[in-house]
């Protein structure tokens, strides 16, 4: 016997689809939840109206962290705008290194030395690593389990070490430039690499037991907020999110960039996205990260050029036109499009983070009829990041 | 009875004039006062002690310094040790970290969470782009200068700082406050008027009580 | 080569104009507004271009016109097709496509908010996005000028200085003469 | 005479209840392979709470609150005997303190409801209803457990129950009437506000819940009642079904190692939703009362 709660005092829609909501009838409240808010991900708010203990509508409210990069990225030299690019999202930056510096090869006709390409899809994949455990850690938290996120930020702190070692920087890296990376690996880093991924294995070999085994989370996080397989393209759903509802949608594979080809792997899939599932397809996912590096490191050519000669960067010109670069980074498909005019300036960038789509349009839809409790897990489960919404 | 328990007529920010009952509703439009340290010095100063060590951060990420909370708060650098703590509600914390570029959308709700907070409160800024606008010095929509908004008890240099940084920062507002010299909140008080016309001038659209506690 | 065949068969249908093949997976045609809304459905429900990737504006200030871009992903073919749409950039107004793609919506309240453009019938699109209170021409406008706006509002800290790259280089390296 | 002696027990309590809550943060700290908080930041948190300069006021319910959870609390300790046998430890314990205990231990609860909703921050009504539906759940099986007992031993008063467990460890209603303890256990961890059943202040939800306004020296009060009350709680539960104590050491042990069973299950579980957990009090806990009050 299925409980069936009782919506009969649910607003009823307008002729325009909105709904009719009486605040001053009692029977809603409204809540906001963030900027100022523990349970959000980010500086961004929601704006939640509830009946009773379900949610009637939520609306997202974003561009509280809006720096206007596409404006300023309009009045720099191409070389100016890199070191800024990568402050556009946070915790995964590399990408908007990489699809940056990809974008402006392609438009000025540069040819990147193999080894650099070797090096960025190993930059990504250790971005990747990151982005996934300091998730682990949030969806942990969104359900009350501190201990997770305790475990997950540590072994993340050992892969910023490797990461440190690499580019001298924790967060903004600044490593993927135009024309390849600053510099290959240092003496021994695959070896100290080694016993990083090893760290993080056994961790997430606790995280399974204590998280993914538990029963009380089990029970908060199946079959909680679905994503049926038919939203993906009407919500421009892309990455985990997608590959949890058993698309196999991974740009790594469909359009793959840099080395992929040469490695090998499968798309990690999962059955029903929801909460649970997604959590698990990025647990997966950061496995199958952790062998991605592994085999890049066997794979990968020891000694060579990592930079090609650029023009003079401070009055370098490229001719007009347009492209876009895809990658596909830990929340789904993260582009840049990029558009020149001849100048020494881009004429126009946009950046397409995935939690565009997700956090706003998808997350809308979801949090209908959601329980007010549900709704930081939900928001954490689409794992969005603010910054690269508003830029 | 007291005089501020009377009925009086209020004007509102939107400028409509209502009648306030105090004893039934609570409406204050006073702004902020200077609080002066009541007791003997020895009391205020072991006061100022437990202040610095026990430094509760509100937990309101502004800008992408927050993520170097995280590691903050977690086994590597375990800043509870030190007496710090993070706090989910204003009204329970003591200092506020802005973590880095402030737009002005954010800085509206900057300005109302620091103003429930409970005096003495102390502000520190993360990051070059509090000091002096840093990478987004040309940016239509990020402030330049934080100390215009708040008063800034003190400055953590760096694209981003790190957690490291962030301890010895903290360190160093420890010290600020037992010397008694982290009176933020007094500051704001005393040049209330300065504040408020520096924070109307990039917020347009103020819709808000001038002081909402 | 593929990009070019679904061109040409297009091409008397939709009346498409310029073609430019950027890589063999990307190419981007243009389009005439009056004809965008019925051939996004035609890639979208009989091309196999199902996945809106994103929808952005370019403003070509000296032409006067606003470039759209509509950038679509066909991925079991592998496929992106990116349509340009130019309109005059006085009262700049399009067709909604959130009926095509609910995710659309989003990006025409944003573009609304930071172009000025205007796309009747799209659901909340007067509605703050990410901007809040603001007084200005719409900021991502060429004529914009995020340099002077900012020095008007916002005051600088004394001793900061700005230095021209090329000019400061050339300061470093050859001296001041 | 007894006032003084209630006093230091008072005392003793709040300054052994700082202590062990920290040295429990501690070691849940350590499970997240974190050091902790110093052992005495709980007195200089109070110190600093009682000495910020401004608080305001929601309005006298608002000040009420947490006096009331405060006397909830030291009601409480002060109604049941700490020390078994000591004439200078049984405080004010009487014949029917049992059930004056009962009473003490929603009396807190209530208070803090009135105080929160005066506070008028959504969310903090939104704890309260939280709290209070989840508690009216948890407390039924203790409720049942205490019926039990109190047949089991024919008697209301607390000092004549653990007279009757004294001799040998066989004796402790643990081992005499093990459903009973098991309903009680169930419910101490739905009453401690750890993981599994801290819906109610789940930071992540409802920032905190029902303190979310309560700053200063009202949050002080608060914290002061947060180290008494669960000690207090936990001197009920000792007495009834672990024996007492018959000195202070074997009272400081106990009451930690009651309590490190909430800590224990709090530190790796996430939580349930409210309808989760009180499901869960009606399936699991409550049919262990009935069979405790049954079986008797």
């Amino acid at each position: 016997m299925a409980y069936q709660p009782d919506r009969s005092q649910y607003p009823q829609k307008k002729a325009d689809g909105t709904l009719d909501i009486d605040l001053a009838s009692g029977k809603y409240l409204k809540l906001w939840q963030g900027p100022q808010h523990p349970g959000i991900t980010g500086n961004m708010a929601i704006e939640l109206t509830v009946c009773g203990d379900e949610v009637v509508e939520g609306k997202t409210h974003v561009g509280y962290l809006h720096r206007g990069f596409e404006k300023l990225m309009e009045r720099r030299t191409f070389m100016q705008c890199f070191p800024i690019v990568c402050r556009i999202c946070v915790p995964e930056p590399d990408f908007n290194e990489y699809c940056y510096a990809a974008a402006v090869e392609e438009l000025a006709g540069l040819e990147v030395p193999e080894l650099a390409h070797w090096i960025r899809t190993l930059i990504l994949e250790m971005g990747r690593i990151n982005s996934y455990l300091m998730y682990l850690g949030g969806q942990a938290g969104a359900f009350g389990q501190g201990v997770i996120g305790q475990w997950t930020t540590y072994v993340r702190d050992l892969m910023l070490d490797r990461f440190e070692e690499l580019t001298g920087a924790r967060i903004y890296h600044m490593f993927i430039i135009p024309g390849g990376v600053r510099d290959n690996l240092p003496e021994g880093f695959a070896a100290r690499m080694e016993t990083t991924l090893q760290e993080i294995e056994s961790t997430l070999g606790d995280v399974e037991r204590v998280m993914f085994h538990n029963a009380v989370f089990k029970k908060r996080a199946v079959g909680v907020g679905i994503i049926a397989p038919e939203l993906l393209d009407s919500y421009g759903i892309t990455g985990p999110n997608a590959r949890a509802a058993g698309v196999a949608k991974d740009v790594r594979k469909d359009q793959p960039y840099l080395v992929y080809p040469e490695l090998d792997f499968e798309a990690v899939t999962g059955k029903d996205s929801d909460i649970y599932t997604r959590a698990d397809v990025r647990r997966r996912d950061l496995l199958l990260s952790i062998d991605l590096i592994r085999q890049i490191l066997v794979k990968m050519p020891k000694s060579g050029a990592v930079m090609t000669k650029l023009p003079n960067v401070l009055h370098w010109k490229i001719p007009r036109g347009e492209t876009y670069i895809r990658g596909e980074c830990s929340r789904g498909e993260y582009g840049y499009y990029l558009v020149t005019d001849g100048s020494g300036y881009p004429r126009r960038v946009n950046v397409r983070g995935p939690s565009y789509t997700h956090s706003i349009a998808l997350f809308e839809r979801l949090v209908v009829n959601a329980n007010i409790s549900d709704v930081a897990a939900l928001l954490v489960s689409l794992h969005t990041y603010p910054p690269e919404i508003e830029r | 009875m007291k005089e501020e328990l009377l009925k009086r007529m209020v004007k509102g920010p939107d400028g409509v004039e209502f009648e306030v009952e105090p004893l039934r509703d609570y409406y204050c439009e006073a702004g902020p006062t200077v609080q002066t340290p009541a007791y003997t010095a020895i009391i205020e100063k072991l006061f100022n002690w437990a202040r610095s060590e026990s430094i509760w951060i509100l937990g309101f990420g502004t800008g992408c310094g927050a993520i170097e909370m995280r590691p903050l708060m977690t086994p590597r650098f375990d800043a509870y040790r030190y007496g710090i703590q993070w706090r989910p509600t204003p009204r329970q914390a003591n200092l506020f970290v802005i973590s880095g570029y402030l737009s002005t959308k954010t800085l509206k709700r900057v300005i109302r969470s620091y103003e429930q907070m409970q005096s003495p409160k102390y502000v520190v800024g993360l990051g070059s782009c509090t000091i002096n606008g840093g990478m987004y010095w040309d940016s239509y929509n990020t402030i330049k200068r934080l100390d215009d908004y708040l008063p800034v008890d003190l400055y953590i240099a760096g694209c981003m700082p790190r957690p490291e940084a962030l301890l010895a920062g903290f360190e160093d507002l420890k010290k600020l406050i037992r010397a008694g010299k982290a009176e933020g909140a007094n500051q704001y008080a005393e040049n209330f008027e300065w504040y408020k016309a520096n924070q109307k001038s990039v917020i347009h659209d103020w819709d808000m009580p001038d002081y909402n506690w | 080569m593929v990009m070019q065949a679904l061109y040409d068969t297009l091409k008397p249908r939709f009346l498409l104009g310029e073609f430019t093949k950027q890589r063999d997976d990307l190419a981007f045609i243009t389009v005439e507004a009056v004809r965008l809304h019925a051939l996004l459905r035609h890639l979208r429900d009989q091309e196999g271009f199902t996945h809106l990737v994103l929808l952005t504006a370019v403003d070509w200030l000296e032409d006067g016109q606003f470039q759209l871009t509509y950038l679509l992903n066909n991925r079991a073919k592998r496929q992106d097709v990116g349509l340009r749409v130019l309109i005059a950039r006085d009262n700049a107004t399009m067709e909604s496509i959130h009926d095509l793609w609910a995710a659309a919506a989003t990006y025409q309240r944003e573009l609304r908010e930071m172009f000025g453009i205007d796309f009747p019938d799209s659901p909340r699109l007067h509605e703050d996005f990410i901007l809040e209170g603001w007084q200005d021409i719409p900021p991502y406008r060429r004529d914009f000028d995020t340099l002077k706006y900012a020095q008007e509002n916002y005051r600088d800290r004394p001793g900061r200085e700005t230095r021209d790259p090329a000019q400061h280089m050339k300061q470093q390296l050859y001296g001041e003469d | 005479m007894k006032i003084p002696w209630a006093l230091l027990t008072l005392f003793i309590v709040i300054n052994y209840g700082l202590l062990m809550t920290a040295l429990v943060q501690k070691i849940g700290a350590r499970v997240g392979r974190r050091h902790g908080i110093p052992i005495w930041q709980n007195y200089i948190d109070l110190l600093k709470n009682y000495g910020l300069r401004t608080s305001i006021t929601h309005g006298v319910m608002f000040y009420l609150g947490p006096v009331f959870r405060l006397s909830g609390g030291v009601g409480l300790l002060l109604f049941v005997p700490s020390i078994y046998g000591s004439e200078m430890f049984s405080n004010f314990s009487f014949a029917g303190d049992l059930i004056l205990a009962l009473y003490f231990v929603f009396f807190g609860t209530l208070g803090m409801a009135l105080g929160a909703a005066e506070s008028g921050h959504p969310y903090a009504a939104i704890g309260i209803t939280r709290g209070l539906s989840q508690m009216t759940a948890a407390e039924l099986p203790f409720a049942l457990a205490v019926f039990a007992v109190a047949l089991q031993y024919q008697t209301l008063s607390v000092t004549d129950i653990v007279a009757a467990q004294q001799g040998s460890i066989l004796n402790w209603t643990l081992f005499t009437n093990p459903f009973a303890v098991a309903a009680a256990m169930l419910s101490f961890l739905g009453s401690m506000m750890r993981p599994p059943f801290d819906v109610v202040l789940a930071p992540q939800e409802v920032p905190i819940g029902p303190p979310t306004e309560y700053h200063s020296s009202f949050l002080a009060l608060m914290q002061t009642n947060r180290v008494l009350f669960p000690v207090a709680k936990i001197v009920i539960y000792m007495n009834l079904f672990f024996g007492g104590a018959a000195n202070w050491p074997v009272f400081f042990l106990k009451v930690f190692l009651i309590y490190m069973v909430s800590a224990f299950v709090g530190v790796v579980f996430p939580r349930f939703r409210v309808e989760q957990s009180i499901r869960w009090f009606l399936i699991w806990a409550v049919p262990l009362g009935i069979i405790a009050v049954v079986r008797v």
